[in-house]
């Protein structure tokens, strides 16, 4: 409604993956789209904690209104996050929690992603077999929040067991190279659970004409096409939009004009859509975009929270560009 | 003149295999391949199979080709560290431009950034004598911004693999995958270049050294402009091909294969300091190097010492490997 | 003999995978001795001081210092046993200043600058870095590092090789008065001059063998030879040079033609003509400018000013490769600089066949393997460690670079020092090469640090001081105090006034005799 | 005076240009005072240490991939040992990671000696056995350190009788950072330890006939390195307040810092100095492009385009600073 009166900071750590890339356009679609935007000020490369600290303290230098930041670390940017909220900064998390208990968290909840994925894979399997379980990156924050989840489901069906655990490094050659060897040791498994690196699997099932089993995954655009196209294939895919940047670009303006969520954290749930019963198929073949990055995930949009078009998020433009 | 070799000497069995080895440094490269498939099978009974044969090879080939790349340049004292941006960006190129374009016009497209990036690290290396490593580090992180740029445009219009590509990549003909029919001629050329050609031995002599090679009338710049475009496209090359295996574009798709591609070709025993080596022993040590890579993930261990036991074989086999050779 | 040997070494052998570098070598030094080793290229002298140095270690034998037994395996080690070597290569470390140096080996500064100074270098600035030296002082400076510490045993591996006339001089005096003090020196030198007017004995290694230890006296220079060659006698008289054929020289258009030739500050005024089918020598004191003469020649850095003409077209040289085109090779006094040490005897005479843009494509390998086989026969390359040039000695590999040129059929050769640290034998066979050369309508430019080869070789001789022709005398009249004198700027004697341009036609019938 | 400029030109160059650049910086924000240096200081300090330990092994002729590995091992032993434990355990923590740094850092330096492997080599190998057994020591980002740790790289160091303006603009961090690298470094360049090291890195066969006991020295220098990488790995622990076991982007920062610098890649030439402030150029110039919000994915561009830049530009003057008629 009015011209744009303020800057907003964005700090991320991981590029050149489809998922960051979507929540960063998201991030400068919905800027665009608020109108309350005259700059987006974006560090974004590949680092650590410690590089994230630059940049937050940077970001604080060139005297932003609010942060939104997808940490590296949840407790490792705290000093940074604590001087930006002294400094009169809003500091939103997206993505992943922080403990700094000035900022404010708009999160995808991990543990949830994948407790609801497995679960759904275990019943698929009946409870019982051998589930290959292809994790994200060793050491990474998500990837540890994930296997929480995962290993709560596991434990309520005792007769499922781990036929063998790898890390993908959310690196898709890795992944294709891993399930093909597995494959090779013709080793018996009824399900798969990645952590996102989906599509290249289903391939590699397709190629080497192995038994379709069950495979979760995430919304991504390949996968997604691919649960509703490929014959035979039952699986589901675990929503994780990227366009959580959207959102928390909105919930920063929303404090920015002194509207405070009633809590410090806002958990946007996953969903899960499936491909084994009817609805769930209606769901997927309405979240299908096959014009998109197969990286990309579907859901490029959160209902309450973004308020960009699908044409606004693809141009990836932000306010000024 | 007398020769020594024709004093009666006593020569020990064990010497004289070691001898023979070192003779021939394939011999023990590949006797060790050998061994790691024969771990493997005795840790997975029938694991070895037609068909892990096949995956393995078609995992082994792009990582052969860009240390390929790696050989060459180490032989004049150099590296290439831009291989996996090349080829991340000319599949990514291939993969967008292939929706909208004629195929051969995608597929000069996608080559052309290998040929520019080649072009600037020949340059760069061979004109301003910037070390190489800096040199080919510069342009790549210069490469993965302008493939992000890149990647903005194109984000509404979707990606495809060819199906060509697809064919190549993933495809098989009776159990051979089809990739060797794109490696095999470019293997034999490769070596073929480095043994029976000018430019070959141009490459070991401005390696060893630089002065004496200007002096024979070489022109260093020549020559090292050559090579970085070569290796940039054979990098770019690999991309297509890569692309065609994975299916899934990403903007970092070939990254993961840059460090293994230098170990493979030092496994293979190439010098990285330039003047020695050759691409025979780099197709074992891409070929070891993904069987290895197999074994650990067999293997059920914590990630972190799967890793450490990586880095420990890695040393220990061209520790082993210096050893044999050095016998001569 | 009375005294008891400082250092006594007995059946030392080191083999290189097949190469026997030493089989049974003995070596035996007396206290206050100068004493001569001697052999061919390739016979194991400096193997035999890199053991005895503890730079490598022998696979047998026994060293005896002051009659115990010392194992000797590191270069801290020899010098603390009061080894003190002087290497055929320079081991400053080339990226420290003389100062660190000195500091790394616990060398005294000042005796080091007493040293320095006496060995004929007046200014040194110790700040300078090493790599900047000259090779020659760095020689000088290697062995006045080696003085200062003043050890019991010197080892010198032909110190004077590299060293220009003035510098050689003032290292002999230097060398002998070691001697009279005490101390003792291992000499290695392929120059019988410098063997006879220094040394009391001489022990002669063949094929990494001792075959005979003699007291220099005069007239023990044959059987020297003899031991050393053994059954390969010096078959190789000089050859006649004929001399209707150098006729036609005069006459033609000169091959090669420099006028005013400058180079910065080093080289201010150089002149000269080059005919075909002739030999010029070179003489110039350490530093005169025909370094840069040479590389200008060879393309390998651009003139400043002047013109220099081939075949009567004058040509701008930007690059080593539009020397070669012009058929003009360069063959520099250092090898190191010459040679892909790594890479076979082969493939360093075959470098020059690839090196243009339009032979990058397959190589003809048997039109090649013809050319440089042939190349390898002619300079009796002694080829049992072809697989890497490195491996050679330091003869073999000096040979290595002329055979390049031979066998890529260049027309003019400038040879830089080419008998550097070579043996009698092959200096021989290089003098003869470059005579026949000369038969062949080739020319070649000959500087040369050891006077008395120019006798031997050249048709001309070109006398450079300060950057400048001082004198350009025919070989008749360029005896040894002659071009001494020249080369030092000094006018020439009344005796000797003949023309600048005088005829080099003209030879005498006398040929020297071969050495010794 | 002109000896001085030959040395030290580089440094003095690109002390010249960190200055320009914070005048520029000043331009593009006015208010970026004397915190904000603090900022500066504080995200250099990582960096800083990661080159110092790159620079040590680079002068004595070799290269070492495993720094930033090592950052993360030791980085997450620190964060995990003092997780839940007393501020005082802390003292004893310290000196704890610092010695295991210089033990892996000497293992290096055996490794490379004993088995006469590239160093290249062996560090890529220990690379992933570091990083393996970082994953062990953590799986995922987590510790905890002391407070007076965390504490003393924030705010400034009170120096008595000097103006609080002055004051200002003295970080703590800063005076840790010459501090540590101070203690080491000025007694080393004095010491014939600190010459053995760059007489090997100049030439290892004169060092060796010179009597310098090569292997040690590399292994010193290994140690010293990994001295240095420990205290990097200290540093991001203390700015973060965790250990993450994944490694950060030290190891290409640190080779390029080297190369801008000044140092040679060959060896034996070079200083501290010069890295230390190429790192603070390289860190002021991200931030001038956070500041001026330049598009992220051109940052990536530039940043790989300045790395070029500036070497080319090394490398050109140095061909045109060669004095006539030298020898090529
Ligand atoms: N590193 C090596 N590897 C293999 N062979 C070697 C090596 N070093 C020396 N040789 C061989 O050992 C023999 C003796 O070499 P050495 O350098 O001692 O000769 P030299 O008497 O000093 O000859 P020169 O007068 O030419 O310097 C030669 O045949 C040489 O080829
Ligand atoms: N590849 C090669 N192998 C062997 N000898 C060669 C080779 N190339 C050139 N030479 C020899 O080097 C000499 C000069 O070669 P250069 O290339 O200057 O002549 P050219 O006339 O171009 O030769 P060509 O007609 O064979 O191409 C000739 O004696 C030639 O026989
Ligand atoms: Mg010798
Ligand atoms: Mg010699």
């Amino acid at each position: 409604s009015a011209e744009g009166k303020y800057t907003i900071g964005i700090s991320n750590t991981v590029q050149g993956n489809g998922w960051r890339e979507e929540m960063i356009c998201a991030m400068k679609a919905q800027a665009l789209a608020s109108g309350e935007v005259t700059k987006l000020n974006i560090a974004h490369r590949n680092t650590d904690a410690a590089g994230q600290l630059e940049d937050i303290r940077n970001l604080i230098s060139a005297k932003v209104n609010a942060i939104v930041v997808n940490p590296a670390d949840p407790a490792g940017i705290k000093a940074g996050l604590e001087e930006a909220t002294k400094a009169g900064i809003v500091v939103v998390a997206v993505d992943q929690a922080v403990t700094e208990p000035s900022a404010y968290i708009i999160s995808n909840n991990q543990e949830q992603y994948a407790y609801l994925g497995a679960k759904w894979l275990f019943q698929q399997m009946g409870g019982k077999g051998e589930v290959f379980y292809m994790r994200g990156a060793a050491g990474a924050s998500a990837d540890s929040d994930r296997d929480k989840g995962f290993k709560k489901a596991l434990a309520e069906f005792p007769d499922v067991k781990v036929a063998q655990e790898v890390f993908t490094g959310w690196q898709q050659d890795q992944g294709k190279q891993q399930i093909l060897s597995f494959l090779a040791t013709g080793a018996p498994f009824n399900g798969i659970w990645t952590s996102g690196i989906d599509n290249v699997i289903v391939d590699a099932l397709v190629e080497s004409q192995a038994p379709l089993v069950p495979v979760v995954g995430a919304d991504n655009a390949g996968f997604v096409g691919q649960l509703s196209s490929v014959k035979g294939l039952v699986g589901a895919a675990v929503t994780n939009p990227g366009s959580i940047g959207g959102a928390g670009v909105t919930l920063a303006l929303q404090i920015l004009n002194g509207k405070k969520p009633a809590q410090q954290t806002v958990l946007v749930e996953p969903q899960l859509w499936e491909n084994a019963t009817e609805e769930g198929k209606a769901k997927l073949k309405a979240a299908a975009d096959p014009s998109l990055s197969p990286e990309w995930p579907v859901s490029i949009s959160i209902p309450d929270w973004t308020t960009y078009t699908k044409e606004q998020i693809v141009a990836c433009k932000g306010p000024g560009e | 003149m007398s020769s020594s070799a024709t004093m009666p000497q006593p020569v020990s069995f064990g010497r004289r295999v070691k001898r023979f080895m070192a003779d021939r440094p394939l011999v023990p490269l590949i006797i060790l391949l050998i061994l790691l498939v024969v771990i493997l099978q005795i840790l997975r009974p029938g694991i070895v199979n037609e068909r892990w044969i096949a995956n393995t090879i078609k995992f082994a080939i792009p990582l052969a080709i860009l240390a390929g790349c790696q050989t060459m340049t180490m032989l004049t004292g150099g590296i290439d560290l831009s291989v996996g941006t090349v080829a991340t960006m000319s599949a990514f190129i291939m993969a967008t431009q292939i929706v909208s374009q004629d195929p051969v016009v995608a597929f000069l497209l996608a080559m052309m950034p290998a040929v520019l990036i080649g072009l600037i690290n020949g340059i760069g290396v061979g004109v301003f004598r910037v070390h190489p490593l800096i040199m080919t580090l510069g342009t790549s992180l210069i490469g993965t911004g302008c493939l992000q740029v890149y990647q903005r445009t194109v984000i509404a219009s979707g990606a495809k693999i060819p199906d060509f590509l697809n064919w190549l990549g993933t495809g098989l003909t009776y159990g051979f995958p089809n990739a060797l029919l794109l490696f095999v001629p470019l293997a034999v050329l490769i070596v073929f270049t480095l043994r029976r050609t000018g430019f070959g031995r141009l490459l070991y002599a401005v390696g060893d050294n630089e002065r004496a090679a200007r002096l024979s009338g070489v022109r260093y710049w020549q020559v090292i402009t050559a090579l970085y475009v070569i290796s940039s496209l054979l990098a770019g090359i690999t991309g297509l091909l890569y692309i065609g295996l994975i299916k899934a574009p990403s903007l970092s798709l070939a990254e993961p294969l840059v460090l293994p591609s230098v170990a493979a070709a030092v496994i293979g025993g190439t010098s990285i300091f330039g003047g020695r080596g050759g691409y025979t022993g780099t197709i074992i040590g891409a070929l070891i190097l993904t069987v290895l890579t197999t074994l650990l993930t067999i293997l059920q261990m914590p990630e972190g010492a799967r890793r450490i036991l990586f880095g420990l074989i890695v040393l220990f086999v061209t520790a082993a490997y210096l050893r044999i050779v050095e016998e001569r | 003999m009375t005294t008891s040997p400082l250092l006594d070494a007995t059946g030392v052998a080191k083999n290189y995978g097949a190469v026997a570098a030493l089989r049974n070598a003995s070596l035996s030094v007396l206290p206050g001795e100068v004493h001569a080793l001697m052999g061919a290229n390739g016979a194991g002298k400096s193997t035999l001081v890199k053991i005895l140095t503890g730079a490598i270690h022998a696979d047998a034998g026994r060293v005896l210092i002051r009659g115990e037994t010392r194992d000797i395996r590191s270069p801290a080690a020899a010098r603390r046993a009061g080894l003190l070597p002087v290497y055929q290569e320079p081991s400053l470390i080339p990226d420290l200043d003389v100062l660190s140096n000195l500091r790394l080996t616990g060398t005294p500064v000042e005796p080091f600058r007493a040293w320095v100074r006496e060995l004929g270098i007046p200014d040194l600035d110790l700040r300078d870095t090493a790599r900047d030296i000259p090779l020659a002082v760095l020689r000088v400076l290697d062995l006045a590092r080696a003085l200062a510490v003043e050890p019991d045993v010197l080892l010198l591996d032909e110190m004077t090789a590299a060293l220009p006339a003035n510098l050689a001089e003032k290292v002999l005096e230097v060398v002998r008065r070691q001697g009279d003090s005490g101390r003792s020196v291992i000499f290695i030198s392929h120059r019988f001059v410098e063997i006879s007017a220094l040394c009391d004995r001489a022990t002669v290694l063949r094929d990494g063998e001792t075959v005979g230890v003699v007291d220099i006296v005069p007239g023990v220079e044959e059987k020297i030879v003899e031991l050393m060659l053994g059954a390969r006698i010096v078959k190789t008289k000089m050859a006649a040079r004929p001399t209707g054929q150098a006729a036609s020289t005069a006459a033609s258009r000169p091959r090669l033609s420099v006028r005013n030739l400058r180079v910065g500050t080093k080289l201010n005024d150089v002149s000269f003509d080059l005919a075909n089918g002739e030999v010029v020598g070179v003489v110039a004191l350490e530093g005169q400018g025909q370094d840069e003469l040479f590389a200008a020649l060879a393309g390998s850095i651009r003139p400043s000013g002047g013109t220099i003409e081939v075949d009567g077209q004058g040509v701008k040289f930007t690059h080593p490769s539009d020397a070669i085109r012009a058929g003009i090779a360069y063959v520099p006094g250092d090898r190191t600089e010459a040679l892909a040490m790594q890479r076979s005897v082969h493939e360093n005479i075959a470098l020059p066949f690839s090196a243009a843009l339009r032979k990058w494509g397959p190589i003809r390998v048997h039109k090649e393997r013809t050319v440089v086989a042939s190349a390898i026969a002619r300079l009796q390359i002694d080829t049992r460690a072809q697989g890497e040039v490195q491996r050679l000695s330091g003869g073999n590999q000096q040979k290595v670079t002329i055979a390049r040129w031979i066998a890529a059929n260049a027309r003019t050769i400038l040879c830089f020092d080419p008998t550097r640290g070579i043996d009698v034998g092959t200096k021989q066979e290089i003098y003869k090469l470059l005579r026949e050369l000369a038969g062949l309508d080739k020319s070649v430019l000959f500087y040369t640090s050891e006077l008395e080869e120019v006798q031997r070789v050249c048709d001309r001789v070109i006398v450079i001081f300060g950057g400048q022709v001082v004198d350009i005398f025919p070989v008749e009249e360029a005896d040894e105090p002659a071009l001494m004198r020249a080369a030092y700027g000094l006018p020439r004697g009344v005796t000797a006034d003949v023309g600048i341009l005088a005829d080099p036609t003209s030879h005498p019938s006398q040929t020297p005799e071969a050495a010794p | 005076m002109t000896r001085f400029f030959r040395n030290q030109g580089w440094v003095a160059g690109l002390f010249a240009l960190f200055l320009a650049l914070f005048v520029l910086t000043k331009l593009i924000q006015p208010g970026y005072g004397s915190g904000d240096f603090g900022s500066l200081v504080r995200a250099v300090l990582p960096y800083a240490f990661a080159v110092a330990a790159q620079t040590v092994v680079v002068i004595a002729g070799g290269i070492d991939l495993s720094v930033a590995a090592m950052m993360a091992l030791t980085s997450v032993t620190a964060a995990s040992m003092m997780n839940g434990a007393s501020e005082e355990y802390a003292l004893f923590v310290v000196p704890f990671v610092l010695a295991m740094g210089l033990v892996l850092g000497a293992l290096n330096g055996i490794l490379i000696v004993v088995t006469r492997v590239p160093d290249i080599v062996v560090t890529l190998a220990t690379l992933f056995v570091l990083q393996g057994a970082a994953l062990l020591v953590l799986g995922a980002p987590g510790g905890a350190a002391a407070e007076w740790l965390k504490a003393s790289i924030v705010g400034t160091l009170p120096i008595p009788g000097l103006p609080d303006s002055i004051d200002a603009w003295v970080p703590k961090a800063l005076v840790l950072l010459v501090v540590c690298l101070c203690i080491i470094w000025i007694p080393l360049r004095r010491s014939k330890l600190g010459l053995s090291i760059y007489a090997i890195g100049s030439s290892e066969l004169a060092a060796f006939r010179s009597g310098v006991p090569v292997a040690r020295t590399r292994i010193i220098a290994y140690a010293l390195s990994g001295l240095f990488a420990a205290m990097g790995g200290l540093a991001l622990t203390m700015s973060t307040g965790i250990g993450a076991p994944i490694p950060g982007p030290y190891l290409l920062a640190s080779v390029a810092a080297v190369v801008l610098g000044g140092v040679a890649l060959g060896g034996g030439k070079g200083g501290l100095l010069g890295p230390i402030v190429a790192v603070f150029v390289l860190r002021l110039v991200r931030t001038d492009l956070t500041l001026l919000a330049i598009d992220p994915n051109v940052t990536a561009i530039i940043e790989g385009a300045i790395m070029v830049a500036v070497v080319m530009f090394g490398a050109f003057i140095t061909i045109r600073g060669r004095p006539a008629g030298a020898m090529p």
